[in-house]
């Protein structure tokens, strides 16, 4: 199930404004990838390109390649809703549809492509997801209450579960866990772990802990001024990364939080 | 550039506010403001008289509501107006509220001032006249004749060629004082054929009817409708095709004497208020062909007294211009309706002359 | 897979029917509207220029000239030159119009607020209750209303410009207070906590964020309500009357309106014509450019309402 | 903070007592209250104003109106009762076929406007809907009349031809549609006089839609028409029934365009294509109410008594409908 | 300009739902106190009864006292806009207002509350607030944009220079961090160290590190299971609290960070 991306020469505007230039890298198989780097630098941007979420939004486009497996996103052929069904994504801000009960959300994925799901397989997919985003014990005995009715938290949680219940190949997250408490954090990085035994995971976060205990590659991306794009300034392996990165704007960046 | 602008009338909260003064020659110099209110009927020959009466009177402004026939009998019994447009008579009930309306006790007159003849109207390629009997008619707007080629309208045309399409019936929807008067004649001349009675609203069960609202889309109705036929004041029917009304032995097509005729031909109500009170009950089963018996007279209700000068003094000096012969011309020009017969006119005048302030 | 021709595989085919079904539909829906309201304005420009087409001087075809806008009604009948104007209808349906507004807005605002940012209990119910009811006021209703109201504060037969505003506004506001409050109950409560939070009280809270930030949609639900009774005729007619002078005053005496000048021209007919200097359908032709005006002064007090809204508007958004 | 300390529990210090702005704040909230029941006040003032004018006409019997109101007419078996009904099946035929008609469109045009088209295009679009929503009502009667019921008779008579066999379509014996007179011509003017008073509101609510929502929506692999049925119609779905019964409250009272289009009648039937069938409550006031007496206004206004009525229980099924799971409404 | 504020036997409802049950506690005047606990614990809804900000949501209400230097917020007299003023707060998720420029975002509260202030004072404040907020460098450009155009993080610090700028004596922050980058997070704790030489600060955070790096004292929420109401657990000083916690509780959470 998991997906190799690759992305080629990558450049993203919103309008004429350049927000990332030129990334390239490649993203594992069966591994997490930690995207750090400061505010503002294009991490949020970049990784919607992934999966052609930044088409939403007026005004942007990319330039370049992203090829998952060899197959390249933008080419003529492929519908961005295919690509977002392989390429699931968790935002930065919890969003579950205040109109939809809690089951109903992890469910809204699902019943899009499979119709007819019977009531006994749509009771274990909701229940194998809440386990999985850690919120089952939480909220089992109200699943008919409107999502909007949990804390931060715990909608954030069930944005993920919402997330895993369509098993995507490929997982983005935009900082998921910034809303979460430890206990729940702990919970989501224990997930990451198990999942990317199958899926390929891709997280932005502004935990170095995080990137560090989580992922297996890590990406610095850095923004030279207001205005200016941000860029890929390097990747590597995490331990790498954290112990000896050969960049002197990463060991900075690294440091500051550790300092 | 402003051609015929003028002062924002004075206060008219009261309908009638303004001034007399005897000047030196001793007639009357009036201004102020008079307001009647009523039926739509009259509005064009309204418009025609008012203009002219503002003319002579530059002091003077009259406006009319064209509020139709209930609303100024109502606005009229409310004192909201001095005097009011109508197309029928007050019925029992209301000649005693005015009663208590007027000062005195003389009630109300009802004054003839607006005459104008109805035309059955027809839309028939190369046909301009018909001849039909009040029966046909009847017949025709009941829906029991359907087609134009029926034995009871080619029987009265011999020579014209009918053709065989459906007849479709234009008929006013909203209460008129037109429809009052066109199933009043039926009622009265189509000895039984029309089964109902007359009312302001013309029935509409039968199939291939059709309301219009207002006399201008019934026109248009019948105008756009090959085979339609309907009625409409006269000076309405412009290109289309009319009938002539059987009266006694002859068929007469509408004229604005005939029309005038009707009226001498005609009793006075058996309700009217005293002989200074010209409500007539139209006679249209006449059999003088002189007279065309399908004819609307709308009339002015005034009051028999008023309880101010000045009210009174611009009602009456209004009304007589509207009843004098240079009054009835210019609205037989402007309205295409007919003017009141020489001594009718002088009688509604002295009848006004009588008018008294108390 | 990859080498297919939907490398990641395709959408199935229902869901890919269905959206391109609906996307021709939504298109469709826009264009299926838009042809008859187009093809109505088309038709009002067309026969609305005839009669400025037409001119005291030279008659017909006398080239565009705007006559028919400064002139009134008085002293005019019958087919011949002068063919009149509607200068009087203009003043007295912008003034109705704008008293109405004036009196509506505020009300209707404020109710709005009062139900979305206040109001509980029994009295919030109420109002919704009966803001309900009053939306199914006919409008002729609402005139006699108005009328009788006046009547009886100051003597029958009282027939003011301001008596025809109160009718309208009768019709108006429950427009504004349903509209509006549609508009305020969107605003998201962040923003109101925001403001809280910085110590701004509630009035201030709910006037600087939350009006402001609903303005567009306010001001749509204005302009609705405005085209809601600026074309009325009965209520005006029963309310106010008619007039054929012109009339700036509110307080005194009847004035004119356009629509109920439309109703009463086209009512007139074709008239009877004699010479051939006189014109029997300058009735039409003035129904129909009065008609025209009308959509223009319409178009107007919207765009001015649109300048309004776009000044307090946010910053960002489609 | 010194003071604090000196001064009695009792009396807080100045620094929490009320704000400099509290009158203001107090004030505005008396005066959105007073608002509010300015129109309570106002609507008792009508309701009174109404009840008092119908009484006459409501409590006199059949026999004795029909002798003063001209358009009652008891030897046809009319009463004040029986032609209400009519009405307000007119009434209610008539709106729901402009209704029926227009909601569909108007949420396309919305939807175009807010989600379909490209942005630039969709400001002017928006602002078009706006001007055309802003059209006086008796300028559709004028155009309904002119150029709308010609153009649809052929297609009445098309109807009429081939689906005559439905009851709704059925033509006059004549087997001829002779006239566009109808109550499917009427509906149709209506509907296209609300289609821009609905999309226009529409628009405004969709166009508040989260983002977050619809992002949500597409990430999970949702198309632009699932994604509006996931994340734009429940977040918008009060305003919907909110501008539709904005909608429908014009339809309902419409007067001037139903009046100027439609050849009245009173009947039951669902002939939609035949004239002289069907009547709306507003039109009816209008057509009789010029040549109506005292006691005739009395009847008429009884009749929009019954409006009133219908309005009323409308919006409340509107309201109903919203309410019915407000907790989990889309605003917060 | 700092306040003590003492809380007697705080109860928290929503509507009937006992949200948060029985607190007693003390924040030091010019100090930094952290709560921490498991996400719905109700620490935001504590926090909102600081400043009265509860009373926003419908059904919400206090039982108990909160006491800011000896005056009791719940008494009679009491204002809340006026408590509002003193006691600023700053949200979990970002929410500048949609209608206003940055630099009007900034002077929202000098602005919306219809208080007249000098072009060149504004000026000043808006740099020094933002300056404050660690935003200064990356918006003094685009001053007039809107507030809605910048990234998460971006408007997060736009929401607490818009608290700042009112110079309240107490500033109330839920997890004001969670969606910022380590540079700007480390901005906002150096900024908190700043200010509480001047105001009280209470803090929110899912964030242990930054509980042990910025606060003085730290106080622990629990909850004992779903539908049950949060509780106060302990309090101390924040050394005491992350070396020696006198609860099995409060170490379990603590070390399940840690761990
Ligand atoms: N919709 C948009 N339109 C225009 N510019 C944008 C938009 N969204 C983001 N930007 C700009 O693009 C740049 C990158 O933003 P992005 O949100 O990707 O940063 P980020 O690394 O995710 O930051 P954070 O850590 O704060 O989330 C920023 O300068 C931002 O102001
Ligand atoms: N508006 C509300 N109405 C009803 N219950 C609510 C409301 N807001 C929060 N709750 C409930 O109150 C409890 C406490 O919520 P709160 O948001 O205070 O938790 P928290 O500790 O801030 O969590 P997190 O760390 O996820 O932000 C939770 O059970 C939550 O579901
Ligand atoms: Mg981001
Ligand atoms: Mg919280």
């Amino acid at each position: 199930m998991s997906k190799r991306i690759d992305v080629n020469n990558l450049n993203v505007y919103y309008s004429s404004f350049l927000a990332v230039e030129d990334v390239s890298l490649a993203i594992e198989p069966k591994s997490v990838t930690a995207f750090i780097g400061p505010s503002g630098c294009g991490k949020s941007t970049f990784l919607r390109t992934l999966n052609r979420m930044h088409e939403v939004i007026p005004g942007a486009r990319v330039e370049g390649e992203v090829l998952i497996d060899g197959v390249n996103l933008y080419g003529d052929n492929v519908d961005p809703v295919t690509v977002r069904r392989h390429v699931g994504m968790v935002f930065q801000r919890p969003n579950p549809f205040p109109t939809m009960s809690i089951a109903e959300n992890v469910l809204a994925g699902v019943k899009l492509n499979s119709k007819r799901i019977s009531r006994s397989d749509a009771d274990d997919l909701v229940e194998s997801s809440l386990r999985g985003a850690n919120l089952w014990e939480e909220v089992k005995d109200r699943l008919d209450k409107p999502g909007s009715s949990l804390s931060g938290g715990q909608q954030q949680r069930l944005c993920i579960a919402r997330a895993i219940a369509i098993k995507p190949d490929v997982l983005l997250m935009d900082e998921p866990c910034s809303a979460l408490d430890p206990i729940s954090t702990l919970a989501i990085e224990d997930l990451m772990q198990e999942l990317k035994d199958e899926y390929t995971i891709v997280i932005v976060t502004h935990n170095m802990q995080q990137a560090a205990r989580v992922s297996d590659r890590t990406a610095f991306f850095n923004i030279a001024g207001t205005g200016k794009p941000g860029k890929l300034i390097e990747m590597n392996d995490t331990p790498t990364m954290f112990s000896t990165p050969s960049e002197k704007a990463t060991e900075d960046y690294i440091s500051g939080r550790f300092g | 550039s402003p051609t015929n602008e003028a002062p924002a009338g004075g206060s008219t909260d009261e309908s009638t506010a303004g001034t007399t003064t005897e000047s030196t020659d001793g007639a009357m110099e009036i201004s102020g403001n008079l307001q009647g209110a009523g039926a739509s009927s009259q509005e064009s020959a309204m418009d025609a008289w008012r203009a002219k009466f503002q003319e002579a009177n530059p002091d003077v402004t009259v406006g009319y509501d064209p509020v139709g026939s209930g609303g100024g009998i109502e606005q009229f019994l409310a004192s909201a107006v001095p005097f009011a447009g109508s197309d029928g008579l007050l019925d029992s009930e209301e000649y005693a509220a005015a009663v208590e309306r007027c000062d005195g006790d003389g009630g109300a007159y009802h004054l003839p001032m607006y005459i104008s003849p109805v035309a059955v109207i027809f839309n028939l390629d190369g046909i301009t006249s018909l001849n039909m009997d009040a029966a046909t008619i009847a017949q025709i707007f009941d829906g029991k004749i359907t087609k134009w080629n029926d034995e009871a309208i080619a029987s009265q045309n011999e020579g014209v060629e009918l053709p065989d399409t459906t007849i479709t019936v234009a008929h006013r929807s909203d209460s008129s004082g037109t429809s009052d008067n066109f199933t009043d004649y039926l009622e009265q001349a189509s000895d039984g054929a029309w089964p109902y009675e007359a009312t302001k609203e013309f029935d509409s069960a039968a199939s291939q009817k059709v309301g219009y609202d207002g006399t201008s889309a019934l026109v248009e109705g019948v105008t756009s409708t090959p085979g339609a036929i309907g009625y409409a004041d006269a000076s309405r029917a412009g290109s289309l095709g009319t009938v002539a009304l059987k009266v006694g032995d002859a068929y007469v097509p509408y004229s604005a004497e005939a029309a005038a005729n009707i009226i001498a031909a005609s009793p006075l109500s058996d309700e009217a208020n005293g002989e200074n009170d010209l409500a007539y009950a139209i006679d249209r089963t006449t059999t003088d062909s002189s007279a065309y018996p399908l004819t609307l007279v709308s009339y002015h209700i005034v009051c028999s007294q008023y309880d101010d000068e000045t009210e009174r003094a611009l009602v009456t000096a209004f009304e007589k211009y509207v009843a004098s012969e240079e009054g009835q011309a210019v609205a037989a020009e402007a309205a295409g309706s007919a003017p009141l017969p020489a001594d009718l006119s002088a009688h509604v005048e002295s009848i006004l002359d009588e008018i008294a302030a108390g | 897979m990859a080498t297919s021709t939907m490398p990641l595989g395709a959408l199935s085919r229902s869901r890919r029917m269905k959206n391109a079904m609906m996307t021709v539909v939504i298109y469709a829906a826009f264009a299926v509207a838009v042809i008859p309201l187009i093809w109505l304005a088309v038709t009002v420009v067309v026969n609305g220029l005839d009669r400025f087409m037409i001119s005291d001087a030279n008659g017909l075809d006398s080239g565009f000239n705007l006559e028919f806008l400064n002139q009134t009604m008085r002293g005019i009948y019958g087919a011949e030159a002068p063919y009149g104007g509607i200068m009087h209808a203009v003043v007295g349906t912008v003034m109705m119009t704008l008293a109405a507004t004036v009196i509506s807005v505020p009300v209707g605002l404020l109710t709005a607020i009062y139900l979305v940012e206040y109001g509980s209990g029994w009295l919030k119910r109420s109002i919704t209750f009966f803001v309900d009811v009053m939306t199914g006021i006919p409008s002729i209703v609402a005139g006699l209303f108005a009328y009788s109201l006046f009547a009886i504060i100051m003597g029958p037969g009282t027939k003011l410009g301001i008596v025809g505003a109160v009718a309208l506004s009768v019709l108006m506001i429950p427009v504004v207070v349903r509209s509006s409050e549609e508009m305020l109950r969107l605003v998201p409560n962040e923003l109101r906590e925001a403001s809280y939070a910085l110590g701004v009280p509630k009035w201030l809270t709910v006037m600087k964020v939350v009006v402001r930030t609903a303005i567009a949609g306010i001001t749509t639900g204005v302009t609705l309500a405005i085209a809601r009774v600026i074309g009325e005729t009965a209520p005006l007619l029963v309310a106010v009357g008619v007039a054929d002078s012109l009339n700036w005053n509110l307080f005194d005496g009847r004035m004119m309106s356009l629509p109920v000048y439309i109703i009463s021209e086209y009512e007139k007919g074709v008239l009877p014509c004699a010479t051939d200097t006189c014109i029997g359908e300058i009735t039409q032709y003035r129904a129909w450019g009065a008609a025209l005006v009308l959509i223009l002064i319409v178009m107007a007090l919207n765009l001015i309402a649109r300048l309004i809204a776009r000044y307090f508007s946010p910053k960002t958004g489609r | 903070m010194t003071t604090t300390e000196t001064q009695p529990e009792a009396a807080p210090p100045s620094d929490y007592g009320t704000h400099p702005g509290a009158f203001a704040n107090s004030f505005f909230k008396r005066l959105s209250t007073a608002a509010g029941s300015l129109i309570l006040i106002t609507l008792a003032a009508v309701a009174t104003f109404l009840l008092v004018e119908a009484w006459p006409a409501m409590t006199m019997g059949a026999e004795e109106l029909g002798k003063v109101v001209s358009f009652i007419k008891p030897d046809q078996g009319q009463s004040l009762i029986e032609i209400v009904g009519y009405l307000v099946y007119g009434t209610l035929l008539i709106s729901l076929i402009a209704l029926l008609l227009a909601t569909p469109v108007s949420i396309g045009i919305a939807l175009f406007i807010s989600h379909f088209a490209p942005r630039r295009l969709a400001q002017g679009l928006g602002y078009l809907i706006d001007l055309l929503a802003a059209v006086p009502s008796v300028v559709y009667g004028l155009w309904g009349v002119a150029v709308l019921v010609p153009f649809l008779q052929p297609f009445y008579q098309f109807l009429a031809d081939y689906f005559g066999w439905i009851p709704l379509f059925a033509p006059p014996e004549s087997g001829e549609i002779f006239t566009g007179r109808v109550a499917m011509s009427a509906g149709i003017v209506l509907a296209i006089m609300i289609i821009p008073i609905i999309s226009a509101v529409s628009r405004e609510v969709f166009l508040q839609t989260p983002k977050l929502h619809e992002e949500a929506a597409l990430a999970m692999g949702a198309t632009r028409w699932e994604m509006i049925r996931m994340a734009v119609f429940p977040f918008g779905r009060s305003g919907m029934v909110g501008a539709t019964m904005l909608g429908l409250g014009r339809a309902l009272g419409e007067t001037m365009a139903v009046l100027m289009i439609i050849g009245p009648g009173l009947t039951y039937s669902l002939l939609v294509l035949q004239p002289n069938q069907h009547n709306t409550i507003a039109a009816y006031i209008a057509l009789q109410f010029p040549e109506a007496n005292a006691t005739g206004v009395s009847s008429l206004i009884a009749m929009g008594l019954a409006l009133f009525l219908i309005t009323l229980l409308v919006n409340m099924l509107a309201r109903w409908i919203v309410s019915r799971r407000s907790e989990f409404s889309g605003a917060n």
